[in-house]
C-alpha cells in the first residue's frame, strides 16, 4: 500500500516536470508572445506544484490533515497530536509568496505585450529578431 | 517543424530527464514519509504554543503564521513586488484615463442583476476570509483576491465606466492600495517605534514577547485568538490587494482610444 | 461496523463514480468543436468539482477546507462571462 | 427614514450571508462581521435598491422562501425528469426551438428571477431579453408550441406568479 | 483504501494536466489555449486540494483560474487571436 | 544572543520600500517634481549612511546579524552581513546615490514620482539581495530587483525599442528566477532549511544537527549538484555571462541613462555576489558537492573567457555609445567571473576589487556620455560635443584609463590582482586572455576617445543643457571616488589587507558565518 | 437518531447528484449542438452541483466524527449552493447570448427561431 502511494506521488512529481518541459518548449519555440505568455504561466504553476508535493506526508492513521488547528490547544497532548497529523506548512507558505509574485510579474508582462502590439502590429517575434 | 524547434525540444527533454533523476534518486528527500522535516515540526510546534511563547506566533493557522510572522519579511517584499508591478503598469500607461460615454453597455440585464446581487456577498466572504486568516484557511491575500473577483465581475458585467461612476478613479484605487501598504509598514515597525520611544528594545516584525523584549501585540480579542500582527497584516493586506489588483485590471481593460491617446508622445532622452 | 463506517463506504463509492462524469466532461472540453462548447463543459466541470470538493472535505475529515468550493464556483462563473464578453463585445472593458 | 430601511434591508441580506458562511457564533466573528457588513451595506445600498421598501416586503420574503422550496422540489424535478429522459433514450427525441415568451413584471429583480428560473430548469434557457417589448427569447429543447402565450403558459406561468408577489 | 483514493485522484488530475498543457502549447487559437490552461489550472487546484493545501487553493484559484485568464483574454482581444 | 541586535542592520531595504510606498502615495497629492527629486536623494543618502554604518560595524565587530521578528535563524529570516556583503552594499548604495543625483538632472519629465518609486525599489531589491541570509528571501528580493528593472527599461514607453527590450529581458528574467525558485525548493526539500548558514553547515557536515532544523533529509549530494546547476543559470543571467549575456546590450541602451549606470554598476554585482556565495559559502571547499562544483567552476572559466572575447570584439563594432559601454561591461564581467572561479582566495579578492573598479568606471562612462546623448544623440561619433562640457570629458578619460588599467588608477590594481591570481593558480591562459582583452578593448576605447576630438555642429534644443550642474557634480564625485579608492588601495596597507582578506574570509570564514546557529539560546 | 436521518438524507441527495452528473456528462457528449447541450449543462449545475451541495450540508450536520467545525462545512456548502444557483443561470445565459450574437456556435438543428428577425439588430 505505502509503496504504491509513493510510486503514485513520484509519478505526479514527474508529471510536473513533464509540464515544466512542455511549457518551456512553448516559451522558447513558439513565435507568438501571447502563446509564450500562456506557457510561462503554466511553467511557474508547475514549479510551484513541485513544492506542495514536497510538503506532503503520511500519518500513522492514514491521510494527513491540514496545518490548521480547529481550536487553540488545551494541553501539550493536543499539540503533539496536531504535529503528528498535519502536513508541512513551509512549502505552502513559500508557494503562496511565489504565486503572488508570479501574478505581479505576469500582469506587468501583459501590459508590455499590449504596447508591443501597438507598435509592431503583431505579437509574433519571428518578424522582429528576438 | 524547424530545426531550432527540435533542438529546443531535445534540450527540454534533457532538462526533464535531469530533474526526474533528481527526484528518483532522492534529491528531494523521501516523498510522503511518516516524519516531517524537523524545521516543519518546529513551525507546527510553535505556531500556537502558550507554553513557549518566546518562539510562538500564537496563531492556530500554521501557514498564515509562517507567511506573516515567521517569514514576515518575505511577505512584506512580496507585497511590494505586486506594488512594483502596479506602479510599472501605471508608468506604462501613464496619462491614460477612463473616458466616459464611449459606447459601453456591458452584458445583458440578467447578468448585470445577478452580478449585482452576488457582489456584496463575495465582498463579505472575502472579508471573512481576511478576518479569520489566523484561525482557518485564508488570509490577507486570499481575502483580497476574493474581493477582487467582485470588482472584476462588476467591471466585466457593467463596463469599466462603472468604477468611474462610483467615484473609484484610478488615482483613488492607487490611494487605497497605498493606504493598505502604509498600514502594513506601520504595523511592522509599531513595536520597534514604541520600544525606541520608551527606551526599551524590540525587533522589527515583532509580535509576541521575545527573549530580549517584553513588548507584545494583543494576542486575544473577545473570545478568540487574535495573533497580534497577523490580524492587522491580513486586514491591511486585503485592502491593499483589492486596490492594487482592481487598479491593474482596470488599467489593462482601458479601451483602444484611451490607449492611443497616450502613446507616441515625446518622452525620451 | 458503525453507521459512520457505512456512510464512509457509500461516500467512497460515490466519489469514485464522480470521476466517470469528470472524464466525460473533459472529453467534451478537449473535443468541443466550438469555443462555447468547451466553456460549457469546463463550466459544468467546475460546478461539479465544487460539489465534489465539498464532499471530499467530509471524506478527508477536514471541514475547514470547504471554502475552496465557493472560490471555484465563483471563478468558473467569472470565466464564463469573460468568454461571453470576448465573443459579444468589441472591447472586453466596454 | 426610507434610506434607513433600505440600509437595514441590505445590511441584513449581507450579514445573514456572512453568518451562514462562517457558521460560527463566536463574539469575535460576529463583531467583525457586523462591522464589515455595515460598511459594505453603506457602500452598496444605493446600488442595490432603487425603490422604497414597505411593510409588504416581509411578506414577500416569506414568499421567496416558499418559492425556493417549491421550485427546488417540484419544478426542478419535472424538468430534470424530462431532460434525463431525452438524454438517456436511445434515439435523441428533441425538437429544439427558440420561442418568444412574454413577461409582465416591471422590476429588474423580478425579471431576473423569472429568467433565472427558466434557465435553471433544464430544458429551457433564456437566450436573449427584449426589455422594451417585455419578451424573453427562450431556447427550448422540446418545443411543444411556438405561440408566445402558450409557451408562457407552459414555461413561466408559475415563476411569474411568484415573481409578481415577491418583487411586485 | 482511505489513503489511496485521494492519491489516485491526484494522479489522474496530473495526467489530465499534462494533456491540457500539451494542447495549450500546441493550439493555434489562443482563446482555446487559454481555456486549456484554465483546465490545467483546475487540475492543479484539485491536486493542491488533495494534498491538503487549502491556503494555496484559495490563492491559486483566483489567480490562475480568475485573473490570469481575464488578462489573457484582454490581451487576445487587444492583439490577435490566431497564431501565425 | 547575549547582545542586542542593532535594528539599523535590518532596516535599510524595509525603509526603502516604505519610502517607495510613500512616494507613490504622495505622487497623488504633490505635483512638484522638485520635491520628489529631493525626497529620493535624501532617502538614498540616508540609506547610504546606514550602509556605511553597517560597514563600519562589520569591520569593527565582525559579522552582523539581525533576526526579524526575534526568531532565531532557521525559524525566521536573518540578515547576515560580513565583509563581502557590507562592501558590496556600500558600493551599491553609493552608485545609487550618484544615480539619484544624476536623475535629478536627467529626469526632467512630468510624473517623475513613478520613476523615483521604481528607483527606490530597485535599490531596496539590490540591498536586500546583498544583505539577506536566507535562501528563499534572496528569491523574493531578486524579484523586487528584476521587476523594478523591467519597469525601468520600459519606462520610456514611447520608443518601441524599449518595449521590445523590456519584453525580452522580462521573459528570460522570469525563467531564470523561476529556476532559482526551483533550487530554493530543492534546498528546502533536501537540507530541510532555508537559512544560508544552515545549508553551508550541513553541506560540509552531513551529521550536523541544529536546534530548529535538525539534520539533512534527502540525498544531499544530488541536491547540491542540482542547486548549483539551477542557480548558476540565474547567476550567469544576472551577471550577463556568455549564454545569457544578450539582455545587457539590449536593455541597457533603452533604459534611462542613470538606470543604465545602475544596471552595469549594481545589477551585475548581484550575479557576481550570488555566485561567490554559492560556490564558496554554501558549497565551498570541503563540502559535499566538491566534484560537481569544480566542474562547474571550470565551465565558468570557459564561459567567462567567451564573454570576454564577445565583449571586446563586439565592442569594436558598436556605433551606439550605450551599447559600446554595455559590451565593455560584458568583457569585464567575463574577467571577473574567470577570477572568481579560480577557487582561490586571491581570485575572489581580485574579482571583488575588479567589480568595484568596473562598477564605478562603467557608471562614470554612462554619466559622462549621458550629457552627449541628451545634446546630440547616441552615436559614438558625436561625442565631440563633450568639448563644451569639460567635466564630462574628464570623466570619460578617467573612466577609460581606469578600464584599460593605467596605473595608479584602481583598474590597474584590480587587473594586477587578477593577473597575480592567474599566475598563482598556474592558469597561464588566463594571463593571455587578460592581456589580449586589454589590448583589443584599448583599440575600442581609443576610438571612442578620438571621437571626442571631432567638433559637433548640431546640438538639440533641450532645457536640460542650460544647466548641467547636477550632472557635473555626479561625474566629479564619481571621478573623485574612483581616484580615491585607487589611491587608498595603493597607499594604505590596511585597505590592501582588507581586500586580500575578503577572499580568505569567504573561503575560510564560513565557520564564523554559521557560528550563531549553535549559539542560539 | 436525528443525525442518522440527516446523514442518510444527505447521502441520498449526493447520490442523486452523482446520477445527474452522469446524465449531464452523457448529454454533453450526445446532444448535437451547443444550444441543446446547454440544457444538459443545466442538469449538471443544478442536479449535479446544487443538490449534492445541499446534501453535503445535511450530511455534515449529521456526521459526528467531523467535530465542532462541521458546521463551518454546512454553512459553506449551503452558501455555495445558493451562490451557484444565482450564478450558474447567469453564466449559461451569458454564454448562450454571446454564442448566438457572435454566431460562435451552429444553431442547427432547430425547428423555429424567433430571434432570427432580431438578429443583426444591435440597437438595444
Amino acid at each position: 500500500m505505502s509503496s504504491a502511494t509513493t510510486f503514485l506521488l513520484t509519478t505526479i512529481m514527474i508529471s510536473f516536470i513533464i509540464n515544466i518541459a512542455i511549457s518551456l518548449y512553448g516559451v522558447f519555440a513558439k513565435p507568438s508572445l501571447v502563446k509564450k505568455f500562456i506557457a510561462l504561466t503554466i511553467f511557474s504553476d508547475s514549479v510551484n506544484s513541485f513544492a506542495i508535493l514536497i510538503g506532503f506526508r503520511r500519518t500513522p492513521l492514514g491521510y494527513p490533515s491540514i496545518a490548521v488547528m480547529p481550536s487553540p490547544p488545551q494541553s501539550v497532548e493536543d499539540l503533539k497530536r496536531f504535529v503528528s497529523e498535519a502536513v508541512d506548512p513551509v512549502p505552502q507558505a513559500l508557494v503562496l509568496t511565489a504565486v503572488v509574485i508570479g501574478l505581479a510579474v505576469n500582469m506587468f508582462l501583459v501590459g508590455l505585450i499590449m504596447l508591443y502590439y501597438k507598435y509592431y502590429g503583431s505579437t509574433s517575434t519571428r518578424r522582429v529578431k528576438i | 517543424m524547424r530545426l531550432s524547434d527540435i533542438a529546443i525540444g531535445v534540450s527540454m527533454a534533457m532538462l526533464a530527464l535531469l530533474l526526474s533523476y533528481l527526484i528518483v534518486y532522492g534529491g528531494l528527500g523521501p516523498i510522503a514519509t511518516l516524519n516531517l522535516r524537523p524545521l516543519a515540526v518546529s513551525f507546527l510546534n510553535y505556531t500556537y504554543n502558550p507554553w513557549k511563547i518566546v518562539y510562538s506566533a500564537m496563531s492556530p493557522e500554521a501557514v498564515t503564521a509562517i507567511v506573516w510572522d515567521f517569514r514576515g519579511l518575505d511577505t512584506y517584499f512580496e507585497t511590494s513586488v505586486l506594488f512594483i508591478a502596479i506602479v510599472g503598469l501605471i508608468a506604462l500607461f501613464r496619462g491614460a484615463n477612463v473616458v466616459q460615454g464611449v459606447s459601453s453597455k456591458g452584458l445583458s440585464i440578467i447578468v448585470k442583476t445577478s452580478t449585482k446581487l452576488v457582489a456584496p456577498l463575495i465582498l463579505v466572504a472575502g472579508a471573512s476570509l481576511a478576518f479569520h486568516g489566523h484561525l482557518s484557511p485564508g488570509g490577507g491575500f486570499q481575502g483580497g483576491s476574493f474581493m477582487t473577483v467582485a470588482m472584476t465581475l462588476l467591471a466585466i458585467a457593467f463596463s469599466i465606466e462603472f468604477f468611474q461612476q462610483k467615484k473609484l478613479t484610478l488615482n483613488r484605487l492607487l490611494a487605497i492600495r497605498c493606504i493598505g501598504l502604509l498600514a502594513i509598514v506601520v504595523v511592522s515597525v509599531y513595536l520597534l517605534v514604541k520600544a525606541v520611544l520608551l527606551g526599551g528594545y524590540a525587533y522589527i516584525f515583532q509580535n509576541m514577547p521575545r527573549i530580549n523584549s517584553q513588548y507584545s501585540m494583543p494576542s486575544w480579542f473577545l473570545d478568540r485568538p487574535l495573533a497580534g500582527i497577523l490580524f492587522f497584516f491580513n486586514l491591511s493586506e486585503s485592502i491593499a490587494v483589492i486596490g492594487g489588483l482592481t487598479l491593474g485590471v482596470v488599467l489593462l481593460l482601458l479601451r483602444e482610444e484611451e490607449l492611443k491617446a497616450i502613446i507616441g508622445g515625446g518622452e525620451h532622452e | 461496523m458503525t453507521p459512520y463506517d457505512i456512510i464512509l463506504t457509500v461516500l467512497t463509492t460515490l466519489l469514485a463514480l464522480y470521476l466517470i462524469s469528470f472524464a466525460l466532461y473533459i472529453v467534451r472540453v478537449l473535443k468541443g468543436p466550438t469555443i462555447p462548447d468547451r466553456v460549457l463543459a469546463l463550466d459544468s466541470l467546475g460546478y461539479d468539482l465544487a460539489a465534489f470538493m465539498l464532499i471530499l472535505s467530509i471524506y478527508l475529515n477536514s471541514p475547514m477546507m470547504a471554502v475552496c468550493a465557493l472560490s471555484l464556483a465563483l471563478w468558473i462563473y467569472a470565466l464564463d462571462i469573460y468568454v461571453a464578453k470576448y465573443l459579444e463585445a468589441k472591447e472586453v472593458g466596454g | 427614514m426610507k434610506k434607513l430601511t433600505r440600509f437595514i434591508a441590505v445590511f441584513l441580506y449581507i450579514y445573514a450571508f456572512y453568518i451562514m458562511f462562517t457558521a460560527s457564533t463566536t463574539e469575535f466573528s460576529l463583531t467583525l462581521g457586523f462591522i464589515a457588513s455595515a460598511l459594505l451595506a453603506a457602500l452598496s445600498t444605493p446600488f442595490l435598491i432603487q425603490r422604497n421598501l414597505g411593510a409588504h416586503d416581509l411578506k414577500s420574503f416569506a414568499y421567496l422562501l416558499l418559492y425556493y422550496f417549491r421550485y427546488m422540489i417540484i419544478e426542478e424535478y419535472k424538468a430534470h425528469k424530462q431532460v434525463i429522459k431525452i438524454v438517456l433514450s436511445r434515439k435523441l427525441d428533441i425538437k429544439p426551438a427558440i420561442v418568444k415568451v412574454p413577461y409582465s413584471v416591471k422590476t429588474d429583480y423580478g425579471m431576473t428571477l423569472i429568467a433565472g428560473s427558466i434557465t435553471n430548469t433544464p430544458g429551457t434557457c433564456v437566450v436573449d431579453v427584449d426589455e422594451k417589448r417585455h419578451l424573453f427569447y427562450v431556447h427550448w429543447i422540446y418545443a411543444t408550441t411556438i405561440e408566445p402565450e402558450k409557451a408562457r403558459e407552459e414555461i413561466s406561468k408559475v415563476f411569474e406568479e411568484y415573481a409578481a408577489k415577491i418583487f411586485g | 483504501m482511505s489513503e489511496m483514493l485521494p492519491v489516485i485522484m491526484a494522479f489522474v488530475a496530473a495526467l489530465i494536466s499534462i494533456v491540457a498543457t500539451w494542447l495549450a502549447v500546441q493550439e493555434r487559437d489562443m482563446l482555446i489555449a487559454t481555456l486549456f490552461s484554465a483546465l490545467q489550472s483546475t487540475c492543479y487546484a484539485l491536486i493542491y486540494y488533495l494534498l491538503m493545501a487549502p491556503d494555496i487553493v484559495l490563492v491559486y484559484l483566483p489567480v490562475s483560474v480568475g485573473i490570469l485568464p481575464l488578462i489573457t483574454i484582454i490581451l487576445i482581444k487587444k492583439t490577435e487571436r490566431y497564431e501565425e | 544572543m547575549s547582545t542586542l541586535q542593532d535594528p539599523l542592520t535590518g532596516i535599510a531595504p524595509l525603509y526603502l520600500i516604505a519610502v517607495a510606498f510613500l512616494t507613490a502615495a504622495l505622487g497623488l497629492v504633490i505635483r512638484s517634481n522638485k520635491f520628489f527629486k529631493v525626497f529620493a536623494i535624501v532617502n538614498t543618502a540616508i540609506v547610504f549612511a546606514i550602509s556605511a554604518y553597517i560597514m563600519h560595524k562589520v569591520v569593527d565587530e565582525g559579522i552582523q546579524l539581525y533576526f526579524f521578528g526575534g526568531y532565531p535563524a532557521p525559524l525566521g529570516i536573518a540578515y547576515e552581513i560580513d565583509n563581502l556583503n557590507a562592501l558590496l552594499g556600500l558600493l551599491a548604495t553609493s552608485i545609487m546615490l550618484l544615480s539619484g543625483i544624476y536623475s535629478a538632472w536627467y529626469m526632467n519629465f512630468p510624473r517623475t514620482y513613478l520613476y523615483y518609486t521604481l528607483f527606490l525599489t530597485l535599490l531596496a531589491g539590490s540591498l536586500g539581495c546583498l544583505y539577506t541570509g536566507d535562501y528563499f528571501n534572496f528569491f523574493v528580493m531578486l524579484e523586487v530587483l528584476s521587476l523594478s528593472s523591467y519597469s525601468l527599461v520600459a519606462y520610456f514607453r514611447d520608443s518601441p525599442k524599449s518595449i521590445e527590450a523590456a519584453i525580452r529581458f522580462a521573459f528570460t528574467g522570469i525563467i531564470s528566477s523561476s529556476f532559482y525558485l526551483l533550487s530554493a525548493f530543492v534546498a528546502y526539500a533536501s537540507f530541510g532549511t532555508l537559512t544560508m548558514a544552515d545549508i553551508a553547515l550541513k553541506a560540509r557536515d552531513l551529521n550536523a544537527v541544529t536546534q530548529f532544523s535538525g539534520g539533512v533529509v534527502g540525498n544531499v549530494a544530488i541536491a547540491s549538484a542540482m542547486m548549483i546547476a539551477l542557480a548558476s543559470w540565474t547567476w550567469t543571467f544576472k551577471a550577463a555571462i556568455f549564454p545569457n549575456y544578450f539582455w545587457l546590450p539590449d536593455a541597457v541602451p533603452e533604459a534611462p541613462t542613470p538606470i543604465s549606470a545602475v544596471f552595469v554598476g549594481v545589477i551585475d554585482l548581484i550575479g557576481v555576489y550570488g555566485a561567490i556565495r554559492m560556490f564558496y559559502t554554501f558549497f565551498g571547499q570541503g563540502s559535499i558537492a566538491l566534484q560537481f562544483r569544480s566542474y562547474t567552476l571550470e565551465i565558468f572559466q570557459i564561459l567567462g573567457a567567451i564573454s570576454v572575447f564577445i565583449g571586446v570584439f563586439l565592442l569594436l563594432l558598436q556605433e551606439d555609445v550605450k551599447k559600446f559601454i554595455a559590451y565593455s561591461t560584458i568583457s569585464h564581467l567575463g574577467l571577473i567571473f574567470m577570477a572568481l572561479s579560480l577557487d582561490s582566495g586571491e581570485g575572489i579578492s581580485a574579482a571583488i576589487l575588479h567589480t568595484i573598479s568596473n562598477s564605478f568606471a562603467e557608471s562614470l562612462l554612462f554619466y559622462s556620455a549621458g550629457i552627449a546623448i541628451v545634446a546630440v544623440g547616441r552615436s559614438i561619433n558625436t561625442l565631440g560635443v563633450l568639448r563644451k562640457y569639460r567635466v564630462a570629458l574628464a570623466g570619460i578619460i578617467i573612466a577609460m584609463l581606469n578600464l584599460i588599467g593605467v596605473p595608479p588608477l584602481l583598474g590597474f590594481w584590480s587587473k594586477y590582482l587578477i593577473f597575480k591570481a592567474f599566475l598563482d593558480t598556474g592558469k597561464i591562459y588566463g594571463v593571455v586572455i587578460l592581456v589580449l582583452a586589454t589590448g583589443i578593448s584599448a583599440i575600442g576605447y581609443f576610438k571612442m576617445l578620438f571621437s571626442t576630438l571631432k567638433p559637433v555642429e548640431k546640438i538639440r534644443e533641450d532645457p536640460r543643457l542650460r544647466n548641467s550642474m547636477l550632472a557635473d557634480i555626479t561625474i566629479a564625485l564619481c571621478v573623485v571616488i574612483l581616484i580615491a579608492i585607487g589611491a587608498l588601495y595603493m597607499l594604505s596597507p590596511s585597505a590592501r589587507k582588507f581586500i586580500n582578506e575578503i577572499g580568505y574570509n569567504v573561503i575560510e570564514g564560513y565557520k564564523a558565518y554559521y557560528a550563531f546557529l549553535s549559539s542560539g539560546s | 437518531m436525528i443525525d442518522m436521518v440527516l446523514a442518510s438524507a444527505g447521502l441520498t441527495l449526493i447520490a442523486i447528484g452523482v446520477f445527474c452528473d452522469f446524465v449531464a456528462a452523457i448529454g454533453l457528449i450526445r446532444l448535437p449542438n451547443f444550444f441543446t447541450r446547454l440544457h444538459a449543462a443545466t442538469v449538471g449545475a443544478i442536479g449535479g452541483a446544487v443538490v449534492p451541495m445541499l446534501g453535503a450540508a445535511l450530511l455534515a450536520i449529521g456526521y459526528e466524527p467531523l467535530g465542532e467545525t462541521r458546521f463551518i462545512l454546512a454553512g459553506v456548502a449551503f452558501t455555495t449552493s445558493i451562490v451557484t444557483m444565482i450564478l450558474s443561470q447567469a453564466g449559461s445565459h451569458a454564454l448562450a447570448r454571446a454564442a448566438y450574437r457572435a454566431r460562435a456556435a451552429p444553431l442547427q438543428p432547430i425547428t423555429y427561431d424567433a430571434l432570427a428577425e432580431k438578429r443583426g439588430d444591435s440597437s438595444e
